[in-house]
């Protein structure tokens, strides 16, 4: 048995006090313990910015890389020891701007991760510029006219490419949070759950705002219907939904033909090839001649 | 006996690469050794090109422009390579423009006589057989084995067109090909620098590699990909070579030896990331397959120009090696120290070749696997109480394991980290002591480098100085110097970064030769040996280094 | 009066013979002449790939830069000269492999632009490589098992994001790429035309393969529905319909605040900012203290 | 008079940097030079950073460590920075704990007294404004210029506040605090080195600039996005680092003067397209604002660890140039010659700058703008009949024009290329051609270059030798090191690459002083000069050198 203490680490915080971070890495641990995931089986993944600091707080193994580099870092992990538990913790500035690319291509990958992504709707650690989630209008500090151009949408893009889960948590519900964490580490296949995440230091916006425009889907929504969650997430009233919005149709994961043909264990444990194969190999390389 | 230089001209998409390799292959199965090279422009069809192979009963394995034979499959091959024919060499074309060379109608009689233009390059092969004086028999074998899955009828139809090739230019060659091959018992293995490197990497245990296409490093990862089931290595085409090189980080991290391969551009994209390999100290290796810059520069053409780029890579300061093979010998031993020593040292370790020495091939005698092979640097992780990742020790190594690996915890942190991988702020004290910890690593690697490779050097008072791929070149190259009475030694770095302990001989003047413009390894030398610079000879012009060019460009 | 032959260049060309890229080539010629656009005033942006060297076999200004980086490119180019007509023409490995994250990041900004998308489904000028709109199952030189990853749908992404225009042509159909391309180009903000592009070295299917499921969607088809533009991107039977697929509400585009704020005009006409305003700025510099 | 040195502490939200700028000010309206520079950590809130401000009545412009004065605003900013205090050097806090002190319970009263907390930190202005002995009336007028906007109610609150503080630190300082400072006529204008850089580019003619936010290099972007209207200068925060570079030469290449900026982590992704910029030749400004390494390392703290990555920075080879301003005064220089020598040579030009320099506060007595300004090198469209953009020169400028300026039709390839810009594979010919072209504008560039400064080199026979933001430290840290009775000069460079023709006065011993742990420079320097290098100084704390830690350091 896993309890929360368990993921305790001893590391001081550099997040703000009342930062809803807290309830973000709340909510990890909880779906941790859920899960019965000890420690040593998971490994945390992410760039930098105030998000990708989280792995340092909680006792797991974690590769904190560079700038919008955790999806590439984690998909090395991911193949080279399938038997981790391998989580993103990311911003959106770390994972839509800098690393937009690597999301967007995760998402034809298909790999067994979770991503995680805190949206504050800008940059926070770098001190306050817009993101691309930041909306049209928004006054930010290398934007001080209004931002000009329109917020990226990833889930809708997630939902087009047929991710099998796509779910957006709020960091002042830690409860749901940790249903969504619990159901999309569970998920075979990318899950990808966006994380409403107030910042108190640099936001425009009080609490009152994102309580009042935060609701859950309820029991009527079908997130199996991609036309349905498409226009649930393009909508642009001021409401924001959260909860389950998608989850595509089963497809094969990342790597799983080379799991099933040459290992599913941990490539550290592959037996070396042998000089013998490598000399036979040799010599038979120049008759196959020009590549195929 | 004098090797004898073939060359095979033609446009993209008209066979000269298939010509080519099933020539090399039957001199291979005739006991001689080959050397073949390659150049070619960077199109799909079209252009002319050529495919270069030397043959002699000893390896020679360097490049010689001067071709005994030219075989042109086109006019404009014809135009372009003619000057290349030495004064007693020969023509073998469609044709007949001049005295010395065998006209076949290829074309006309593959259509007419075998019922099928795409007989030519069979046809072709066959003439150049009989031209050298091989036999036809052994081609016969050569042929029989490419085309056994093909079916009986495909065999029998390429043997005839082998054949009538090698029939007609029996007849044409009376007089004038001097040449007679009669087999050897012998036994060369011809193998180009890309197999030795994607052979050599299976071997020194990679099993992970992302890459991002890239003239001339393409064909690493093809290799790899298309052999998973024997090589059992995991490749994946990343959507970049950001992705590419930071995914093969993350498998390091998580225990699987890592690599990347790509060229100058992509390896740009990639200096961030060998700065996140260093200051996570994971191994890496990664191939920087050199090919004319700046930017797109000549894709598909060669050269050294990356070689100071690739030593300073990466913002801030961290240890790194730099290996640069001489050929698909070397290859096979530099590539198991990179994947070591990246292990050993929790390194990035850059590999320089480029498209001269991965596309051309190589004779080998006899590829001596014996004493290569994985030395792995992993902690044993029941022996360890308290894990921390990056725990200062005097040489700078720390323990390493890999996530999962067992229940401690293994942690990674670009930022500046205290001895178990969280980020610090102590300025003083922590940060100081990781700065030096990684710096460290240099002391003991630079004990591990080999000093360069003399040749020559006593009884010269001029030494040629160069680095990785021009090795053979330079060889040679001092031969001739010799025959017109200039006595010249050699002086040649295939470890360059760090920089061994060593003494250059005192008193001899240094000429550095390069394949590039600003003569990099003179600004490298002198900065940390302190040599003084005689002369340089370079080329960039996108074509390898020769003996004759050097030979033709040394004033000292 | 333009005529065609006033586009016509001197340069050898290095696409083989009978490549589709010439009738792309073709259309977009006609374009220009049907638009009266004079060589000197378009800019034509390009990366590196087959598709890429396009803009060396006409006469125009041209910016053949770095492969996957066109966009920011023309971005730089279609600002510091607003009174040209900046085209960029790239391949789909270009543009949405190592230039995804750009292309994603010019729907948000909608600059005034125009981008031609050869789309042969694999990179050919690497010799054969998958690329991010291989088609599951399809043998590539370095993907001998059959593609793995899934792929990536570009048209949605831009419908998602509302971009003001997003049509798909075929190379075997110049004169329908030619009206599509000069719609494309009067447009208004981002236009973005893919072009399906037959690889006759490359590719595995006949060009019947092709005619058999190239399609033109008909009248009664509404490109201003995004949800209707949605559904037809993402159907996934075999067919491929082409003609405007897409056409986004009018909003503003990139740098047009500053147009209007500051100038309409190339920003090398604009005068130097003076030396009295410089060190009167100075003087004032501390006064406001720190940023914003 | 002797220097004064206050250093303000305290936690990150808590005003360490209002009170710091708006001491700078008042000093400044004082007529007293003021320098300023900053330390802190990587986060928004908490941890513990400082403001040090060196007064002065003639410009001192060099960091201090030690203080006079330092004002915690918190225990834990008291703890971490108390060591730092002068034996007869005083301490302002909020509670008693040492004797040469003044405790002032600052959110005590200000809670009581004023009502609100947030006064805080103008009651610790005005208590500063008391202990160095300045004039509260001057303060009074700064802070009412300051809240002027916000209403009469907050200036006066504000001025009661200042007040409050100043008379409570008068009564305080009895005993403890011999420094008075009379108002002066003199007047200093304290500019940041970012307010410098961002103002000179504007000057300079920039007209465009992309960037993505990287600490320290932000600021310069947001002083010019802020400022649009004045300055006149297009910006845009770009996707990622590798958009902003290729966003910048694609303006430059349409005729607007354009810039980016970034730190090592942004620079490393932006190196292919500098790449660029040398093969297209199109004129591009690159600020590297250093911070220590590998990787993500420390992003809040001052380094010099990028002198080589940025030299060798690119693919490839290709002319250059690397600046690196000593201060604020000399980036108004550095900038100008950037733009203008970017566009004279069509090069890439970096400018090497650091956190310490960018958010240091000097002051100059005077900026000189008058030798400064844009000189255009766009050629005259209508003097041209048949426009080659890659005509081969002597020199290897070719006429520039932006597409669209005339009929002309501008091209740009990154491909090699011919002398229109069409890729060419004309390998003996255009090829050749082109490169030395392109490297032929290292020669008349290297011309250019400003020998480095020398200082007290007579009668001294050890050298310090230094580059960029350490010029002042080292300067003052030559005249401790008189104190100490040991003459040494100073050799600085600014201008790092292509190196001058420069002679090192012979029979010196040199010492190279670097914010780094390999001593790049002296590397440098050895390849360049042959010099040979006695010792080292370097630091790698993340904090900056001063002429204290010079001092200290120096064993020759
Ligand atoms: C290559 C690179 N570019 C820029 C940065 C600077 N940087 C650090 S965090 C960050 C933004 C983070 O934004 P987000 O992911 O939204 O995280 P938040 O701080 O808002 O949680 C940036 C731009 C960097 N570290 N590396
Ligand atoms: C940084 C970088 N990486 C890789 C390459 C090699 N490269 C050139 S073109 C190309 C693919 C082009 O594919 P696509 O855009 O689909 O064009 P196509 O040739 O299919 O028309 C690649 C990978 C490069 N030039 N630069
Ligand atoms: S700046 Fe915002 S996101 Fe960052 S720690 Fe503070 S409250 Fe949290
Ligand atoms: S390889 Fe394909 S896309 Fe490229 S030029 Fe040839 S036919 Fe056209
Ligand atoms: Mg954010
Ligand atoms: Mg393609």
């Amino acid at each position: 048995m896993v309890s929360i203490e368990d993921y305790k680490g001893n590391v001081e915080f550099q997040w703000c006090p009342g930062c809803s971070n807290f309830s973000i890495l709340n909510a990890i641990k909880m779906a941790f313990v859920e899960l019965e995931k000890m420690p040593h089986e998971l490994c945390l993944v992410s760039g930098i910015g105030q998000a990708a600091k989280l792995p340092h707080y909680l006792r797991c193994n974690f590769f904190n890389g560079l700038h919008g580099r955790a999806i590439p870092a984690a998909l090395g992990i991911h193949v080279a020891n399938p038997l981790l538990t391998t989580i993103v913790v990311t911003g959106e500035g770390d994972c839509y701007g800098e690393g937009g690319n690597h999301f967007i291509h995760a998402l034809r990958r298909n790999p067994d991760i979770t991503a995680v992504v805190h949206n504050n709707e800008f940059y926070a650690l770098t001190k306050g510029q817009a993101s691309p989630t930041t909306r049209i209008g928004e006054r930010r500090t290398l934007q001080i006219q209004g931002v000009e151009i329109a917020p990226l949408n990833m889930p809708a893009i997630a939902i087009a490419h047929n991710c099998p889960f796509v779910a957006r948590g709020f960091a002042g519900d830690s409860m749901q949070l940790k249903s969504l964490l619990v159901e999309a580490i569970k998920n075979p296949g990318l899950s990808y759950v966006e994380v409403i995440q107030p910042c108190i230091t640099w936001g425009t916006h009080p609490l009152s705002w994102y309580k009042e425009r935060v609701y859950k889907l309820g029991g009527d929504y079908d997130p199996t219907n991609r036309q349905a969650a498409l226009e649930k997430v393009l909508d642009t009233d001021d409401k924001i939904p959260t909860g389950i919005l998608f989850r595509g149709s089963p497809r094969k994961t990342f790597a799983e033909r080379f799991r099933k043909e040459i290992t599913n264990r941990p490539l550290a444990e592959l037996e070396p090839v042998s000089k013998e194969k490598i000399s036979e190999f040799i010599s038979r390389l120049r008759m196959s001649s020009t590549l195929q | 006996m004098e090797d004898i230089n073939i060359v095979i001209a033609g446009s993209a998409g008209e066979g000269v690469q298939t010509v080519g390799d099933v020539l090399v292959e039957t001199i291979a199965v005739h006991g001689y050794s080959v050397f073949a090279w390659q150049e070619f422009e960077s199109r799909i069809r079209g252009g002319q090109n050529s495919y270069s192979i030397r043959i002699s009963d000893k390896p020679v394995n360097a490049p010689r422009m001067k071709a005994d034979i030219l075989l042109a499959l086109n006019e404009g091959a014809c135009n372009k390579y003619e000057p290349l024919i030495k004064q007693d060499g020969i023509l073998i074309a469609q044709k007949k423009t001049r005295e010395r060379m065998i006209a076949i109608a290829f074309s006309e009689i593959a259509q007419r006589e075998l019922g099928n233009r795409i007989y030519i390059n069979t046809m072709v092969i066959g003439a150049l057989v009989a031209a050298v004086g091989m036999e036809l028999e052994v081609l016969n074998h050569v042929l029989t084995r490419k085309f056994a899955k093909k079916g009986d009828k495909v065999v029998s139809d390429n043997l005839v067109a082998a054949g009538k090739g090698y029939t007609l230019a029996r007849e044409g060659c009376r007089g004038i090909c001097p040449w007679l091959l009669p087999k050897l018992d012998t036994h060369y293995t011809p193998i180009a620098g890309k197999e030795a490197l994607s052979t050599a990497a299976a071997l020194a245990g990679c099993r992970f590699m992302a890459a991002y296409p890239m003239s001339p490093s393409t064909d690493i990862i093809t290799i790899l990909s298309q052999n998973e089931k024997e090589l059992g290595v995991f490749t994946e085409q990343a959507e970049d070579e950001i992705a590419a090189v930071n995914m093969a980080i993350g498998a390091s991290f998580a225990g699987a030896r890592a690599m990347t391969a790509t060229s100058g551009g992509g390896f740009a994209l990639m200096v961030e990331a060998i700065s996140l390999a260093g200051m996570t100290e994971t191994p890496l290796v990664i191939i920087l397959a050199q090919r004319p810059g700046p930017a797109t520069g000549l894709p598909t053409r060669t050269a050294q120009g990356d070689l100071l780029f690739a030593i300073n890579a990466g913002h801030g300061e961290f240890p790194k090696l730099v290996l640069a093979p001489a050929d698909a010998d070397d290859i096979f031993k530099k590539i198991m120290r990179a994947f070591n020593l990246a292990d050993k040292y929790q390194i990035p370790v850059i590999v320089l070749t480029d498209q001269f020495l991965l596309d051309s091939i190589f004779s080998v005698q006899d590829i001596n696997l014996s004493q290569l092979g994985p030395t792995y640097y992993l902690t044993d992780p029941f022996k360890i109480q308290d894990y921390k990742r990056y725990l200062v020790t005097d040489n700078g190594v720390s323990p390493r394991l890999y996530p999962g690996q067992a229940t401690h915890l293994v942690t990674a942190d670009s930022d500046e980290h205290d001895s178990h991988g969280h980020i610090t702020e102590d300025l003083s004290g922590t940060v100081i002591r990781m700065v030096e910890k990684r710096l460290a690593k240099y002391r003991a690697l630079k004990g591990e480098i080999n000093p360069p490779e003399e040749a020559d050097i006593e009884g010269a008072d001029k030494i040629l100085v160069g680095w990785g791929s021009s090795r053979n070149a330079i060889l040679e190259g001092i031969e001739l110097l010799r025959e017109d009475d200039i006595r010249v030694g050699m002086i040649h770095f295939t470890e360059l970064w760090p920089l061994p302990e060593y003494r250059f001989p005192e008193s001899k003047q240094y000429w550095i030769v390069e394949n590039n413009t600003t003569a990099q390894l003179g600004r490298l030398l002198r900065s940390e040996y302190g040599i003084t610079i005689a002369g340089v000879i370079n080329r960039y012009d996108g074509l390898p280094l020769t003996a004759g060019y050097i030979r033709r460009n040394f004033n000292g």
